[in-house]
This record gives C-alpha cells, structure tokens and sequence, in this order.
C-alpha cells in the first residue's frame, strides 16, 4: 500500500538482473513445459535446484511470513518477480501444488503446528506436494469423490484411487479430498480435506505413461493407508468447501499463491523464429503465400486473447457479458494452443514425421511433444467441451 | 519484440460515456422496425435522427476543434459507430465522418477551414474511390485534365444520395489527386443507384464526366497519397466498429431465440450442435471487439504508423469473419423461421455480406499483415 | 426389360437433340433455381409452358399409363431424359409435386376416377400441386401433425395451419396430411391424407416472403373448409403409412415420378468459369494462391461427394457402414453447397455487396440468391443438426 | 468439360476378394495387442507375418506375371494397404513395392529381369529420396561420378533397418539416375535411425559414400524421371490407402468408447459435442475412401496421365486431412484416458502425423492440383 512505483521499478530491475545472471544453462535434457511433465529424476533434481536457488534468493514466497521462510513484503512484489521469471524464461517452479494450493491455504488456516512442519519446505523444494482431487471414474466431478477415510482411533484409514496424481512418485505430501461420510444428504458434505503423507505403507503411486511417451502423473492407490488423525484440515465435512477455496489461490500471488510460474508459456513468435530454417518447394517457408496467411490468422488470434486480457479490465467495455472473457479465457487459450501447435508440426516437411530423441527432430521434438502436451489443457480442468457447456449456459445464459 | 506488437488498450471517460450515450441513443430510435422501415425508402435513413445525432456532436466529433469539432478524434468515433452497428442504424455519418478525414489529412489548410466546419455541423459528404469491384486495384481512371474538367466515374459510391459533397479519388497531372464535387455540380442523371444485398446501406455509381473544378477543389501533391492510405484503413476501422455492433446483435438475436424456442419438447438453446457455435460466435465477436478498442487506442489525428495499419486491419479482418460467421448461423439456428424475410437473421446475414467486402475483405487485409508481420 | 443398350442409346441423342433445339432463350428476368423459388406469375406462366412443351414432346410421364397421358414406356426413358434435362441446363419443371409426390401417388394406389380426374393435368402443368405436410409448431416432426378434419356428412371441414407449402397460392390441389382422430394411443394413427382442392372457401394461402426477398412458399391457412369426402386417399387413419409411402417417389422415375428435374445444380464449374472476369489486387484472381488453394478443397469435396455416389453402389466397399453414403448425402451436399455459394460471393470484391436487381451484380446475383437459398436446403427436410443425429445415430450406432 | 473430371470408380471381384482376404488376415496377425508389441523392436514387424504375406502373393501382387507377380497392378495393392492401415500393421510391402515400381518403370528389362522376381517373392527393398525434409525440393546432392562412385547421403529412407535392397535417387552426368545398392554395399554404420513419431514406423539416414556402382546397376535415361514423377504419386496413394485405413480404425475407436462411456450419467456419445464431430470423421473418411478406390481405379502400369495425377493428390490430400482431424478429436474425446500412451488414441493421433508428411502434406498436393485444375 505504501510501495511507490519508484520501489516496484527498482525492483523489477533487481529481479530482472538476477534472472538474467542466473538463469540455468540447457541442461542438455528436455526441460518439462509445465508442472505437470516431471517424469524423470533428473528433471526433479534439476527444477529442485533451481526453485532452492530463487527462493534463497528471497524471490518465492516473498508475501508469506518470514517465520516460515517466508519475505513477508506485499503481494506486489511477488507478481513482479513471477512476470520476469516468465519474461526471461527461466525453468518452471514444479512445485506448485505446494507453492500455490497447499501452501496458502495453510498460511490463511492452517495452525501454528502446520505452518512450522510445512511452509519452509514448500519453499525450499525440499517438500514436493501432490494433489489428489481428481478419481479414475468421476473425470472432473470432483463433488463425487468416492475414496473412503474413516476414523480408527486416531488415525484415518484411507482406501480408494486417486488419479492425474501431479508427480504423485516423487510427493511427500498430498492434499486429498476423501469421504469420511458416505451417507450425507448432499454428495458435498460428506468430503473432508487432509494434508495426507505420501511416503507410508499402503499407498502406491504407480506413474501413468502419458500421450507423449514420458511421465508426470500418477494413479495413486490408497489400500489400508493409515494417517495421523491430525492431518485433516478443518472439520470433518468441511472438505469441499476448503477444495474450492484450495482452487482460489490459483490466481497468482495477489491471491496468496508463493509466486513462480508454473508453466512454459508457447507463443506464435516461438514458431515464426525458427521458420527462417525451413523451406517448401526448394524456396523459404515464409515465402509461402499459405503458410503466411496462416499464421497472420495465428497471430491475429493470440493477438486478441491477449487484448482481451486488457479489454477485461476495462469496466465500459464489458457490460454486455461481464465475465464472458475471463470465464471464456481457458477455452480459447487451450483450443488455441491446440492449434498452434499442431499446425508448427505441419509445416516441418519430412522432419514433421521426427520425435523426441532424434538428433534432427526440429527443436528437438519441441512442437510434436508440445502439441501432445496441450491436451493435458483442452481436457483436464473441465474438457473444452464442458467449458463451452459453461460459457454458453453461465455467460449466454443458454439452457442447460 | 514478439510479432504481437503493440498491444495497448485504454479507454477513457470521455469515450465510456459516449459509448453510453450512444447505445442507448441508438436502441431508442433503431429498433428493428425503425430499421426495417428504412429498407426500402430512398435515403435509407431518418433525416430527424441524423439531425438529432449532429446535434450530439457527432458529426464532428473526430474533428479538431479549430474546425468546429470536438477534437476527440476517430478514437471517439468507434463507439458511436460500434452502438450503430448493433442497432443497425444506417446514417450517413460514416461517409462523412471519412470524406472529412480526407479532407483533414489530405487538404490545405484553406480547404480544411471552408469545408470542415460545416460536415460538423451535419453537411453530408462522401468518398468517391472504386472504378471496379477490385479493392486492392491502384490505376485510377477518373482524370482532372489541365483545364480542371473531370472526366470518368465512380462505383460503389456510399450515400450518394443525399451527400452533399463528393471527395473523388482522381489522376491529375500524372499523380493521384482528390477532387472536391458538390452534389449541385453532378450532371442530371449522374447518380445511378445500386441494388445493395444490405437494404439498410445505400450506394450508387456516379458519373462524373464534364464537372468544372475550381483549384480550390483539386488537392493535390504528396498528401494525397498518405491521407488515402491513411482513409483506406479508418474506413476499415468504422466497417469493423460497425461489423463488430452487428455481430453482437445478431448474437443476442440468436441467444434469445435459443432461449425461448422449443423443439423435440426441449428449449433448443440446451443442444450442443446449437449452444456451441453460439459460444463460438460469444468468443469470435469478443476477439473483434478487443482488436477494435486496441485500434481505436492506437489511431490518431497523425499519419497512421505501422502499429495503427496493424491494427485496424485485424480489426476489419476479425469483425468481417465474426459476423459472417454470426450471420449465417443466425439464419440457419432459427430453423424455418431463419428462411423468412421476416425474421431480423436475414438483416444481419445481409449486413455480413456487405460488411465484407466493404474496404476489402479479410483475405486482403490479411495479406498485407502477412507482409508488416513476417517480412 | 427387353430394352437394349442401342435403343436406349439412340433415345438418348433423340432427347439430346430436342433439349438443344427446344431449349428456352433467357427470359429476361431471373428463373427459379428450384421448385421451392416460384415467386411471381411471370416466373409461373413461363414454366408451364416449358412443361407443357416438354410433356408433348414426350419426355415426361413417360412411365405413366397412355390412357392418362403418360407414355407407357420403360422408367429407364424417363431417366434418360431426365438426365439429359440436367445436363442440357434447361429450366426446371416446376410442378413436382405432382409430377414427383401426389402423381405416382395416384398411379400406383389412386381410383380409376381420381386417376382420370388428375394424372394429365399433372403431366401439361394445367393443374400446379401443392404439399400440405409442415406445421409451424411441429417443425419437421410430421406425425405431430394438428390440423384437423371433421367428418360432416359428405365433407370432411378442415382447421388448421400448413407452413412451407410450396406454390400454395397457385395450386388447384394439395396432398394434406390432417388429423381425423386426436385421440388414438400413437400420434400417427390419427392421420389421413386428402387430395384437397385449394380454390375454395375457407383456404387462405398467404405468401411468405424468403430471407432473398422473393417469393415461394405460403403458409396456408384452414377456417372451415370444406372439402368433399371423397377427397380422402385410403381409409382414416392411413394418412401417416401413405404420406411415407409418397415421400419414397421422390427417388425418381424408377421410383414411379413422372421426371422432370426440380432444381437446377449448381456445381464448381459454374463458378469457375465466371471467375475469369474477377481481379484481385489488379491481377486475375485466378492466379491468387489462397483463392486457388480454396477452389481445390472445394473442388476435391465435390469429387468426392460425386465418387460417393459411385461407391454406395459398390458393395463390397461399403461393408463397414453399409448405408452410410445415402444417409449422409443430404447433409454432405446441402452443407457443401451453403459454403461453396458463401465463398463465391467472397471473391466478387466490391461487387459482393450488390444484389438482384442490380445491372452490374455479378451473374445478376445469382450466387448471392444462391448462397440464401442453400438454407432452404440445410434447414427443410430435417435441419443440418438433425440429420448429422440421424447419421452418428443409424449409422455409427452412437446413442440417442 | 467438368473440372470434376474423370469420375470413374470400379472394384473388381477379384479386388473386393483381396480385400476381404486381407482385411481378415490384418485383423488376425495385427490386433492393437500385437502393434504395440512391435512398437519398440528394431524392426518393427514380425517377420513370421511378413513371410505370410508374402506367401500370400501380395509381395508381387502388383508385379507383371513376367516378374513372378500376380499382374493385377497397384490396384489390388491398395486394399491391402488399406487393411494394413485398417490394423495398424506395419511391414515392408510398401516400401518393397514402391522400390519395384521404381524399377519397373525406371529400369531396363534385364534390370527388371534380374531384381523383380526376388522382389515379388519377399526379398525387401526400399527407396532414398529426400536429402532434406522437403518434398517438393528437386535438387540432388548424391552423386554418382563418372567412375561410378557413390557419395552423399539419404534420409527418411523407410524400413532401412531390414532392405536389402535400396533404390536411390542420384544425380549422375547431370541428370538424374536412379542407383541400385544393396545392402551389404553399405559401410558399417552407415545407417543412423531415426526416432518417429508413429512408433510402428522405422526410418534412418544412410550414408551412400564411398560405394561403387557396377554400370548394370545404374538406371539413367529418360525413363528415370518419368519413374519418379509416378512413383512420388502411387507413393501418396498407398500413403493415402494406409491413412484411410487408419482413419476408418480410428473412427471405430472413438465410436466405441462413445457407446460405452458414461460421463455425468450419460453415455458421452449422445452429447452433441461429441456425436456431431465423430459424424465428421465418418464423412472425411468416406470422401477419403472414395477418392481412394477412384484413384485405384485408373492407376495402371503404364505412365500415369493427367487424371491418375488428379487421383492420386486428391486422394492424399484428403486422407491426411480426415486422419489428422480423427486422430486429434480421437484423443480429446478420450478424455483423461486419452492423454495416456496406454489408450490407442495415441497410436493414430501418432500415424497422422507421419502420414502428413509422407509423400507430401495436402499443401503440397493442392498446390499441385491447382495447376493441374485451373491453369
């Protein structure tokens, strides 16, 4: 509140100069695109050294108490320092369902005992989070959770699947919803939420192969799982109510989130950079009159999603559907990422037919692998065709 | 510098509450059977709502003040023409908001003082440029000879019937050059009207052949060139602001039919081979409507940069594919219905044909970004 | 049966020539491009005189009995003519639904009476039927039919609304589909189908104008119309089996229609050729790469929509989803024709925006008239939408 | 005359035996368990099956009698192709069968004499075209010197790992020629694989350097590039056969899991979102198909004309665009499920991909029919 802009300007500055003086040489692997493609050791051994290194740097976790390894400075500082990491593109912060879920959430309720035992290692990346919402046979309907934890003395004992377990091999704590009363009037109330560790008998992560050939999430069987009773957070019957207050923090830093960006942000300058190499009929690609008119259409599409961030923001310009942007925002960045994407393949030629691991896959497989990787977007989170479902009904005010 | 460029939008106060005005203005006097009144009527608009929009300022609202304007600029201009689009709403005041621009960029200062004050105070006036169906085609065929007579003609000449002054694009001395033509000037029968597929609009071919010009009415040199390009894209501009109100209107036709429209013993609106073309249509007329305001951000009263050309021509690109799109599915969701004259999708599909060719269609502006963008 | 190849033959070069010699000049003023677009009397009159020439000429009712004025020939003259009627552009027959529905109706299943009293009219044009089967609230859910008739004495008294009759305001008859019984237990079997004469009291057929401004269809309005018992086809209650039974001519003349081509196709060609006179940018829009990329898809389209046809015949090549091809025409045409018309008015520049009635439209607005017409195509008959339910339906199996 | 063109589609009962024959005996040897066994082989097939194909005949099928073939010509290979798409099954028919084209077309009758009957009876062979990814560059950097001694190198080359036989395109006295090397020719590690991205392909560089060509297994002349100009085309229909097979595998597929998945207790495919796009794959796959069997038709041995040339592109063009379209909508569809390697959406969202390219993209092939339809 009593930051200047003088302040914010020097700090961006700071910030800027240190990303630029520190960030990581390619590592000579393929770096994951977002937090949710961690699948081997030495990518987690590398992104851990990496978020130890910004957080000792005092760049995460700037707005959280400096108790628990925290900067305890405004929000603002955070959201500066998160737009010059992406700005210099710098390696993801994998960490985030503990930097951005768990995190705030045990920083805005958590008790003393909680903050002290979690928070630091969040930061630190010593503590690798995992989320477990999602079940095999519920796709997004999280309401309808159907693992089971019931009270044994004090212990929970938890049986059931969670499944799109984020890094769920490598966790040592997961945030899960379970039923602890499957007998409620209302699906809701009848979930609790828990800070479940991951590393005891009776839980299996069994890692899912994903479309790309690599890894990053797993199936995680939960059989006579025994946890301290202490690890649920709230009451018993709170948990969906504490789920969607879970999800809120998603929204950055302003929202009480550590800070870090989470994921690899694909722009269509990326793909006209490297066009220059290719060529279509022995002449250079972008000679192609096609192949331009394509991507000007490309570009005017990410040039209006990104003016469209900006028209959100500007009251008399949206009245006729107020939050048809923001609500209409992940359909369109996803389907458009898609696209993208998918078209960067079809202009490779031959080496179009490449993958991940050939010498000459252009980009070292960056688009194919890209392309594959964006449907973790278009279908999870609510598949594009439930949120077009969602636009039409809550902004359209279409029948359901 | 990633290829997305500039990518500002502000909009003031000022522009919010002309936005306001102008909406409700135009909901007031346009409502779909004051439009369908106009289809067939000569001018194709009501004289008292001009006289009532000039008295708004907005003849001369993107004017400077010297000129007996508000000095707001084309910015200000966006959201009338945006609010008419949607209330589809045909007035001159494009045409002559355009042959003032002109006028403006191209002209001398004497010409700007003796002419401008009264187009903002509601003379009519417009450009007169195509001699084929080619929007991209630079010969001109319209020739001033060396005794001031103008021969040749005009086609696709907007509002030609009732403006006032005519601002002709023509050859003079070997160069392009603009002529100043007062409708008293045009020979009996000049004016021959088209048939437009958007009965809202009103053109007509004008032969010119035979006007005396005085040289105060010939602009010549090198602003002519600079105003035109700079005309060709603010023309593009206030098609798209227009495309853009349209496309919104014609969804929230759409939304409402769906809405209230039974089939099978359900609202039509629930089915998904209906809701989500309509959805696209949401997130289509959305994009129009943020490159519109960025290009109203970025055009001033200057020569048009790079970024401003950028920047209206997505616009009319974006605005001509939204309300294609918006305009033929209107017509089609509304089933039966859709295939009569009566139903107002018939309006906006038509409007979406004119809209697209108007100042070029997409495919013309978007290969001239192909070469700002990627050369 | 006993037809050879070189009789059929020759009769083809006989038809050929006659279309060539017989052909009408332009009129002068714009023909309809299908049944469904007579809109004024000039239009009208113009077209039965067409038919009427061509049915003394004999090419029409060819398979129909001598004795009520057809030819008495094997079906497959018919379709030979028929198809050289398309080939040789000349204008349509617009009486079809005599020609096409209530006459072959008569033929097969009509009295010896109703068989005198209607076929030849059909045949000279001197008697323009009409189709009473939609209703404005029922869509193209015909067993919903409302309107109903009253037995009274020996009349039956007609109330209702018929919408999309086609050239209701000029036909002497219509085949109506009325209600005789509201309460059967299945909606159909409340159903009969009249011959029911037009000109009388208590019809009112009341133009409706089309999305192109013209004319073609009314919405007929029944107040107590009387019409004589004996108008009735079958017995009460077989209204539905008859109307299904009628809709199956429409498969031409093998199918029991009399001939006649009811629409004019409009195919790539005819687009291509105009396109000569068009410029973009000052040269031949021919020779714009995106303009040309375009013409090949839809020029690949229509191929394929016309193999189509030649591989639904070829069984061995349609095992997987054996009705496939036929079931999915309807949609594949009607859609491919919408777009190809709407592409054809985007090259006409400027000229784009004029309309009919214009000297200097393009084709005198034929593709812009065209591009509005499509819709009666994509919407009648069971919309775009129902028909692709209809076809993941029956064909692939996928669940209502 | 119509740009349609020819429109001529015919399928003999001797084709529609062959097809049933092969579609019966994909399906046993090459259910999705057997593909993804072979996905990570070096290979990538299993020999066994390959030996009963080729004891079946198709080896040969489209061979002269002369050669030990069957003489039924490519039109009785592409519904084995089709099949073989159909299942997924990769082998090296293709390749084989495309080098022998080349031969046969190319070569002189003891060139034909002396390599085609082992083709026939199963030795396999391939071909190296591409130096770089493009395929419409003309340009040849392998050379052949006077001497006859191979240098440069090839890549892309198909089922390299286990031809014995390569067929490469070289330049040689300044034309073009065509060099016959077999496979113990190569010097060790000549051969670099590539990784693909559809796993049940196998392709690798190869360096040619250094090898000397006996004169009889040179092909120069005229004939070589009408040879090639065919071979790039019966290329794209069997590419287009294995594609439309694909797609039709694809379609089942997603037709399947549709039946079977309930989501928010209905089964997905009675949601529109759904069902509508599936009917989509449906009618992209029948157009591919018809074009497909249209250009089997008027393939022949000889020289292909105009309308074969018409045929072939059409027919690539389309069954690209209908297995891209099918495999990107197979692994949405699928949902979660889909975006694991262990559902088969994968293995043709995988195919499509490679299939795009093979034998060039439906750019590249439109480009082509433009100048072939409208010039």
């Amino acid at each position: 509140m009593s930051v200047t802009e003088k302040e914010l300007g020097e700090f961006r500055a700071q910030v800027s100069a240190w990303m630029k003086d520190n960030k990581p040489a390619d590592p000579g692997f393929l770096l994951p695109q977002s937090f949710m493609e961690v699948g081997s050791e030495q990518q987690l051994e590398f992104l851990r050294e990496w978020q130890h290194k910004m957080w000792a740097a005092g760049y995460l976790g700037m707005a959280w108490p400096r108790e628990y390894g925290g900067g305890g400075v405004e929000p603002v500082f955070q959201t500066i320092a998160d737009q010059e990491m992406r700005r210099h593109l710098v390696p993801i912060c994998f960490n985030i369902i503990g930097l951005g879920w768990a995190g705030p959430l045990i920083v805005d309720t958590g008790t003393e005992q909680e903050k002290v035992r979690y928070l630091k290692g969040i930061l630190s990346a010593e503590d690798i989070w995992c989320q477990g919402f999602s079940e095999p046979d519920n796709g997004s309907d999280l309401g309808n959770a159907q693992i089971r934890a019931v009270r044994d003395g004090d212990e929970y004992v938890i049986n059931g699947t969670k499944i799109w377990t984020t890094m769920g091999n490598y966790a040592k704590y997961m945030i899960l919803l379970a039923r602890t009363n499957p007998n409620t009037e209302r699906k809701y109330d009848g979930l609790s939420f828990f800070l479940s560790p991951m590393k005891i008998e009776g839980i299996e992560a069994r890692p899912i192969q994903k479309l790309t050939g690599e890894y990053g999430f797993t199936e995680t069987f939960f059989t006579d799982a025994r946890i301290p009773a202490d690890c649920i957070m709230g009451e018993e019957g709170e948990g969906w109510k504490i789920a969607m207050k879970t999800l809120q923090y998603e929204r950055g830093a302003e929202a009480g989130a550590a800070g870090g960006h989470s994921f690899v942000r694909v722009v269509i300058d990326d793909l006209i950079e490297q066009l220059g190499a290719y060529s279509r009929d022995g002449e250079p690609l972008l000679q192609d009159s096609l192949v331009r008119d394509q991507l000007v259409k490309l570009i005017i599409e990410e040039k209006a999603l990104s003016l469209g961030d900006r028209r959100a923001g500007v009251g008399p310009l949206t009245t006729d559907y107020p939050f048809s942007l923001p609500l209409s925002s992940k359909l369109r960045i996803t389907e458009y990422a898609r696209r993208m994407r998918q078209f960067a393949i079809s202009l490779q030629g031959a080496a179009g037919g490449l993958y991940v691991g050939d010498d000459e896959a252009p980009q070292g497989g960056f688009w194919q692998r890209a392309y594959f990787n964006s449907f973790s977007a278009t279908i999870g989170g609510g598949t594009s065709q439930v949120q077009t479902n969602i636009v039409g009904e809550h902004i359209l005010g279409l029948p359901k | 510098m990633s290829v997305l460029g500039n990518t500002t939008l502000k909009f003031s106060e000022e522009q919010a509450m002309i936005l306001d005005t102008a909406r409700e203005f135009c909901r007031d006097k346009s409502p779909v059977s004051a439009v369908r009144e106009q289809l067939d009527t000569e001018l194709g608009y009501d004289t008292g709502t001009w006289d009532e929009m000039v008295s708004l300022g907005w003849a001369g609202i993107a004017l400077p003040e010297a000129y007996g304007g508000s000095g707001l600029g084309i910015s200000a201009l966006v959201p009338v023409v945006e609010s008419m689009g949607r209330a589809l709403l045909s007035t001159p005041l494009v045409s002559t908001a355009l042959a003032a621009q002109m006028i403006l960029r191209g002209g001398n200062t004497e010409q700007a003082e003796r002419l401008l004050p009264d187009l903002a105070s509601g003379t009519t006036a417009t450009l007169a440029l195509l001699e084929n169906a080619d929007w991209g085609d630079t010969r001109i065929g319209c020739i001033v000879d060396a005794n001031g007579t103008l021969s040749g003609s005009k086609k696709y000449v907007m509002d030609a019937g009732t403006a006032q002054l005519f601002v002709v694009l023509v050859e003079h001395d070997g160069a392009p050059a603009l002529a100043l033509v007062r409708r008293e000037q045009l020979a009996d029968g000049a004016i021959s009207s088209h048939t437009l597929i958007d009965q809202t609009k009103r053109a007509a071919n004008i032969d010119f052949s035979g006007i005396s010009l005085a040289d105060a009415d010939l602009i010549c040199g090198e602003t002519v060139a600079t105003a035109l390009g700079d005309v060709l894209l603010l023309g593009a501009l206030l098609t798209a602001a227009e495309a853009t109100g349209s496309a919104a209107a014609c969804l929230d036709t759409v939304v409402e039919y769906l809405k209230t429209r039974k089939q099978f013993g359900r609202l039509i609106g629930s089915y998904q081979a209906l809701k989500h073309p309509t959805v696209e249509m949401l997130t289509a007329m959305d994009s129009a409507r943020s490159l519109l305001y960025h290009a109203a951000t970025i055009v001033t009263d200057e020569t048009l940069g790079k970024d401003a050309e950028i920047a209206c021509r997505m616009a009319k690109a974006q605005a001509t594919e939204a309300l294609l799109f918006a305009g033929d599915r209107a017509v089609q969701f509304h089933g039966g219905m859709g295939f009569t004259y009566e139903c107002d999708a018939q309006l906006y599909i038509r409007r979406a044909q004119w809209v697209q060719q108007q100042f070029g269609d997409s495919l013309h502006h978007r290969k001239r970004l192909a070469a700002l963008l990627l050369d």
